[in-house]
């Protein structure tokens, strides 16, 4: 079979180019508006050959300097000059007692992930320089305090600008509690953000509190900037203009918050959990400014009864929980799926098993999202990749839920939840939010809640309340009327049903497959991912197609059903090894792909490997693009040989 | 239960009763009150469709099916957290929730509780026949001391839960007892339960013929008795010193409504609300706050 | 790879024969008493040409005429007269109002399921005849009352036998209550069961009542015992001489309680569920006799709950629920799995999903078995085939749990759990309980919980009250002491042990493969099924054999982790086509060796056929007979040709 | 929770103290709950290898990690139903559990319900800081109503439940209320609960110093009061009419321990027991009951 070549998108979330151009040196960008996520569009070129598109900076602290708030100020400032984010705390601090710690990524488009090792350190006490400056790379800079100690040894060319953090404070604002914003205004003349942009961030956030504090604020910005025009450094790290269009900045948890409301959900209850609890207290405030109804309740299983109830009312309801709520819910997943009862279900994936490490990130709940309840049911599972997809994807859950009355399940995790990230402004406008049409009335002829169908699509519900939409339904096997009924016939009819509306999810599941996470072509590797995971993969497999490496790739955001077209053109490309990563041990992801893709990887004889982590800490982008180096060509040669030799990352399936 | 998959087999309907003829047992106390909803929902005057009954897992459980309004026969004990997010989302909807003694206080329990002392705007009828009925007779929470069942062939080593006194003491503001042979009163209770704004509960003792025979309906005669002369239903600590004093005894009518009492959960909740005329307008302030 | 030859066990539980005998007339059966269940020992010829080894018998009576009762006596009589007996009973009946339905398979050796079509009917009604006649098998009997209606029309030689059921009863007792026991008679004479033995089982049915009404009963027998003496029938229906070792008549969950007490177990906390409430009361009854407690508490989770804390208190443990229960369990199996607390958890499969239909039949709890619970944690999960199977699984469950210290998941299912089979009385004395040792006090060295281990196998537990051996443990991520630790080091230490711990349980898996659940050979087709239909798919297979068909199978017991080297022979013996058999729509187990053996399928070019029910009525052999058709050859041949064309049945898997 | 992975963290240990330090604030009331169980097992006089502490989820359930007893962390909760089993299992064990407001009376409800009327031979201790500490500040079910919180940013809507109440009505038969800077009191109570046969319920009045300033120490000393003079806590009816007027009002000590009560669950459990001398032969005669 010939493999296809498609035009593809740019891994970053809204922009578009031509994978012919492989060699170009400069590319048109679009930033697309037909996305599910309703973003805005713009144009612009960006060189390819730019020495620099992003920046990774870590900041270090002490646990009271205020790390967060500098990278919170810094991130913001950069959203609203348009360029891309991604942020990444405490994962790193974890296991050093008192330490605060901050990595951003900032960069125009394809910003996926925090990066690996920074290139500029900013640390506001010693103990964060003699940690990680060795860690910066080559001709990195690292704005330290003035140092007592020694520095440790460097990555070459790596330059020290020794800046008195208390000092400027103490001089900008009588005391040293602002040191962090000198450290904001600091790196943001280095990386080039406008001033005004970045003044005004700063006294926002210290105008909520006094105009005094604002003003000290600003001017230990000032003061920042100022030592850094001063110094030596340059034009080294200056970012390249951004797009200009400012961009929301915000964390998964909000992202999904709001998509949810913007998806139409007007129903929540929720009972709190790390890493989840922000998506209720985010929604406890937005959900009743329009409308609708937030309930903090006894526990998950009544979280999700109260979602059916009202789902069977007639209003789109969600609930929000992490892996043990999940656990507890998967009895009623059962019932909203025989009942044909839409809702979103998000589960904020921590590391497990039980309550295993609550604060720590992990991608193993795949298999309880996708095989969750006793019985069969037809049910959707998505999965975010970044902070954009909680918005977006939240949306799309909302949308599959109430199109095919089905209940949805959002994957999203700790990485995501409590990581902040630009988010295109979404075009609400253009935002599609599927509207339910429901039975009204007898006008509309005589009612039958599960009215046989052909396709797998559902039929009308009646909401309560409407005169001769009557109907009573439940967890029984039923006729099509919603009444119990243990016929073999009608179980057989009921349990086609079911398999029918599968069926229409994978057709449903090909159509939501989203340019940019798509590949094909003539490649012997490809790679695959889901989640968060997946970002970090897709930003790396963007670099190494830039580095002329011949690689496909899918990354989709309906992880069940599969979309199965696609999964079918991606393993007919070509490929003779399939990489599949993803934060768990036992490779859940990489054996639904076998599972239900056994024929297609034995036809074309695929190899799957397996890259996979599961320390409680998000994969880095390096961690995968060493995964990857043995299906890489050595740089001349154009295709590989035979499949590579297996990488020791490849842990051989469990218990198989 | 005599048949639970009775798809075909119909009745005439009237009133608020379906079409589809109760599968229970022939005897089965909850025909009894099957009939007294049925003539309470007449009186209150609310129309068919207005109505909702949600249920639990259980023959008791299996009412909304043998009502001609809407219905959601949901998942064991899980009837009241189906009812509460359906009367939260929709206010309007005269919602009904039924279940059985296993249903509301074993697994059910924690939503029992937790119904009650929020103070749904629901009516729960609960069908007292202190046995699990559906699954063919195992020791129920309310189950006396010492009955030997099938799960309890040494005898029950539980002292039994009193479904009044637990509604009551976890704060719902309208307790009843009635039995399901006297359906008269019963319909009674049941008008005043769903004309009480906030959480009404009815406990009825009702006899599961089948799989408990000791319980019948001369058992649960000598076990009630008439609310005493001069009870006050709406002093909190007289129904507290009734129910506690009556021991084992039942007392038959409304033993507490809350006089002027709280609002009830489903008011607290809409006065939250905003209702804005331009909702894209709000949704995009909202996401500004991101910005 | 040249593929083995083994020596194989004949798929009666209990019987022994080689496999390369397949042309003899004669085999040499030996009753194993080495079989993990510890039944007892014998040594019999049976002859393969017999006309009969087995007879089905179908019983067809109103709702007050007895039916259960009769298809009990006779099944008890011809199990203490050491036949094999498999009864069905409900199924059939379910959407015919009034009407009450037994069968029985009754024969030596080799009775696995209760038969297609009966080649005996006999009804108490007239109802029966006429819904029932015309289903007998041809050259069969039809034990009719004196009829006022026309007979329907009836297979070739079908013989009709009126008997006039109430005079009989009324003339040995004086009323027509006993004309079950008449029609006892007819059919223990008819198969020729020892009369002493059905005067006994008669007597002492009925002596529990008043000794009057025994001795009536037995009068009813042998009233219907000269009734078939006195008919022309003769010895058309008699069954060759049984082993003459009695056996026990057990019910599923019967046999599950009696398993989990001779396994060990000691603790047992309950709710009720159809269909597996009876475990709880035959527990109730049995367990307090030797000293062990049994709670019936509020919910599922209560119960699990409670076996947690029992279990780490060292006092084995069990529950047993269906499939709802065991969805509101999958929190806390991951309790038990990351705390390594062993306990036993039986589901007892009924229809789903959610309250489904609670009296049909199904296998669709097997995904949530494997991978119910948020995050991974090692488990096995086994599968009872038979009655025999409900004890010695249950048992096996119990020594894995205790030996790997994991959750032990047994399924069984409705058609189990409610039907009777005849099962060898265990032998107790070489029955093996694996006993766990515990740290003994501080003469034992010091105690460490986790001790790290590279065989995968866990360290000794300490049980409360031991000095010395405080130790605390629970759900969160741990280090070797149980003490939280979120450590990425320990971590993945962890996360190794628990992956080594499902590494030692494959080959526990393997070491579980009883010799009759395999053939090997250079079969080009293999079946494979697990659970109930799997039984029901052996006797066809071994009947398919004796035909001369050449076709390989394996029926596990463990089903999770897959025994991995005894799946690799299997699917490396040369077969080109993998008959995969299971009562559900979504192909559970299909897609476990899929997603498990995804090379090896994809390797051999295999191609995995599914054979699919959801109806809520288990398999019976004429469906898996008919469903194999494609795959057999025409009887001269004595191989296939190329894989034969798909077969209806084979719904392709969903949604893939 | 100050540092919630501290594997490396040990303190000298004393008493029923184990090495590691705990990981709660600086501050935090649940330190004086640790202090006074300290000192009530060490008065009891029992062996700390014969004490076993079991929790649920929260800041209060790391209870068990703190203490040098063995123990078990559950799942949130679950932790009444896995010390049931445990000491079902195990009757000679002294069985602590703890637990906080949230995981008692939120998601473990309906444990707390029916280990209370069960009453089980445990000592359950409750560390009520009215709020969800471990996930950083939500309503919790003893949050006072109109407390704004991040999950209620509009005030909370119901009314808190009274653990004391919960449990009283429920059927515990020792129940007593102590604050976590009263630990001389409460050293008392607890020792008096381990003493109870059958379930001993204490609820101790314990700030959330980081999020939930409000309820600081001062808000519930002005929460609290001593028992009335001449308060019977033998009396039913009395603890009932105490707890019923007190209304908000937490009194302070034992309020109610039954007085020649029912026998614990244990007992009831184990009274069904037989002890075989030869076990195989009551299994052999078992199994020819199915011949
Ligand atoms: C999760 C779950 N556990 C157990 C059951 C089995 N079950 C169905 S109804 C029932 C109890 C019935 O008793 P009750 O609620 O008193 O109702 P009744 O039948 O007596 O009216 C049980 C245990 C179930 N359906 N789901
Ligand atoms: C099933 C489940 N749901 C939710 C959580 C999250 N969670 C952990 S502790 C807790 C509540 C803590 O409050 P409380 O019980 O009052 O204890 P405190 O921390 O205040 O002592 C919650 C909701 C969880 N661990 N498991
Ligand atoms: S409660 Fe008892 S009498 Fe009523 S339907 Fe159920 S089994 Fe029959
Ligand atoms: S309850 Fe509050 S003060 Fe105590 S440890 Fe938890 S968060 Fe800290
Ligand atoms: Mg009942
Ligand atoms: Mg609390």
């Amino acid at each position: 079979m010939e493999p296809d070549r498609w035009v593809h998108r740019d891994p970053a979330d809204s922009a578009w180019f031509d994978s012919s151009a492989k060699d170009a040196t400069s590319l048109r960008v679009v930033v697309d508006h037909h996305a599910p996520s309703g973003m805005g569009s713009a144009t612009f070129e960006v060189s390819l050959m730019d020495a620099r598109r992003s920046i990774v900076i870590r900041c270090e602290g002490s646990a009271g300097d205020g790390i967060i708030s500098l990278g919170k100020v810094l991130a913001r400032a950069a959203a609203r000059a348009g360029y891309h984010v991604v942020t990444l705390a405490s994962f790193l601090a974890e296991v050093r007692g008192g330490q605060s710690s901050l990595q951003l990524k900032i960069g125009v488009g394809n910003v996926l992930s925090p990066g690996d090792d920074p290139e500029v350190l900013v640390a506001l006490n010693e103990q964060g320089v003699r940690e990680v400056a060795s860690h910066v790379t080559a001709a990195g800079l690292v704005l330290g305090p003035p140092m007592n100690g020694s520095t440790p040894a460097m990555a070459e060319g790596v330059r020290v600008l020794p800046i008195d953090y208390d000092a400027l404070s103490t001089e900008a604002t009588g005391g040293t509690r602002s040191k962090n914003i000198v450290a904001v205004g600091v790196l943001a003349a280095l990386i080039g953000l406008d001033e005004e942009v970045v003044r005004k961030v700063v006294a926002e956030l210290f105008g909520k509190r006094a105009a005094d504090a604002e003003a000290a604020n600003v001017r230990a910005c000032d003061a920042g900037a100022k030592a850094a025009a001063a110094s030596e450094i340059g034009d080294a790290f200056r970012l390249p203009k951004s797009d200009g269009v400012g961009k929301l900045l915000l964390s998964g948890n909000q992202a999904v918050a709001l998509g949810a409301v913007a998806g139409g959900v007007r129903f929540y209850a929720g009972y709190p959990i790390t890493p989840a609890t922000e998506i209720m207290e985010e929604i406890a405030d937005l959900l009743p400014r329009v409308g609708g109804r937030m309930l903090q309740v006894e526990d998950e299983i009544a979280s999700l009864g109260m979602c059916i109830g009202a789902s069977y009312g007639g209003v789109p309801s969600m609930t929000a929980t992490s892996g043990p709520g999940l656990s507890l819910m998967v009895e009623l997943i059962g019932l909203a799926g025989i009942s044909e009862t839409p809702l979103v279900i998000v589960d904020v994936q921590r590391a497990g098993p039980s309550t295993g490490m609550p604060t720590k990130d992990g991608q193993a709940d795949l298999d309880l999202a996708v095989y969750g309840t006793h019985g069969e049911v037809p049910r959707v599972v998505l999965a975010a990749q970044t902070v954009a997809d909680c918005f977006s994807q939240t949306v799309a859950a909302a949308n599959l839920a109430h199109e095919y009355q089905v209940p949805a399940l959002l994957l999203t995790s700790m990485s995501l939840s409590h990581s902040l990230q630009t988010v295109e402004v979404p075009d609400l406008a253009a935002l599609k939010v599927y509207q339910e049409t429901f039975y009204a009335g007898p006008a509309d002829g005589e009612f039958v809640r599960f009215q046989p169908t052909e396709d797998g699509r559902p039929s009308r519900r009646s909401k309560p309340g409407t005169p001769g939409g009557i109907y009573r339904t439940g967890g029984l096997e039923h006729n099509d009327r919603g009444h119990p009924s243990f016929d073999p016939d009608q179980r057989r009819e009921m349990v086609r049903r079911r398999k029918l509306r599968s069926q229409a999810l994978v057709v449903a599941s090909d159509a939501a497959i989203e340019p940019h996470s798509l590949v094909l072509g003539s490649h012997r590797v490809g790679v695959t991912s889901w989640g968060r995971a997946a970002a970090i993969a897709r930003e790396v497999v963007t670099e190494l197609r830039q580095e002329g490496q011949d690689i496909g790739y899918l990354f989709p955001h309906v992880v069940w059903p599969l979309p199965k077209a696609t999964i079918r053109r991606f393993l007919a490309s070509g490929l003779r090894t399939l990489v599949v990563c993803e934060a768990n041990e036992n490779q859940q992801f990489a054996n639904l792909l076998r599972a239900n893709f056994a024929t297609e990887l034995g036809r074309a004889g695929i190899e799957v490997v397996t890259v996979n982590k599961d320390d409680g800490n998000p994969f880095g982008p390096g961690e995968i693009r060493e995964a990857l180096r043995p299906w890489l060509s050595d740089g001349t040669a154009t295709t590989l040989g035979e499949v590579g030799p297996k990488h020791p990352l490849d842990s051989a399936a469990l218990p198989s | 239960m005599g048949n639970v998959t009775d798809a075909g087999t119909e009745t005439k309907r009237a009133g608020f009763r379906s079409k589809n003829r109760p599968t229970w047992c022939p005897g089965c106390g909850d025909f009894g009150v099957l009939g007294a909803l049925d003539r309470a929902l007449t009186q209150l005057g609310v129309a068919p469709h207005d109505v909702a009954i949600v249920a639990g897992i259980g023959c008791s459980s299996r009412f909304p099916f043998f009502m001609d309004t809407y219905g959601f026969h949901s998942a064991h004990g899980r009837g009241l957290a189906v009812a509460t997010g359906l009367k939260a989302a929709r206010p309007n909807l005269t919602v009904v929730a039924t279940g059985g003694d296993g249903d509301a206080l074993a697994i059910g329990g924690n939503h029992f509780f937790h119904t009650m002392r929020r103070n749904v705007d629901l009516t729960y009828i609960l069908m007292d026949n202190q046995i699990y009925g559906m699954t063919k007779g195992q020791t129920a929470p309310t189950s006396r001391r010492g009955l030997k069942t099938k799960s309890t062939p040494r005898g029950n080593i539980e002292e039994p839960v009193n479904p009044a006194w637990a509604a009551l003491t976890a704060g719902a503001t309208f307790v009843a007892q009635g039995t399901s042979f006297d359906m008269n009163s019963l319909a009674e209770m049941l008008l005043a339960g769903l004309r009480h704004r906030g959480m009404s509960f009815v406990n009825v003792l009702s006899p599961c013929v089948t799989f408990h025979r000791e319980a019948d309906k001369q058992y649960f005669k000598d076990l009630s008795s008439p609310l005493p002369e001069g009870h006050d239903p709406t002093s909190y600590p007289a129904a507290l010193r009734l129910l506690d004093e009556s021991g084992d005894q039942h007392p038959l009518g409304i033993i507490y409504q809350e006089r002027d009492g709280r609002a009830p959960y489903g008011d607290d909740v809409d006065a939250l609300l905003d209702h804005p005329t331009n909702e894209r307008a709000v949704l995009e302030q909202l996401l500004r706050r991101y910005f």
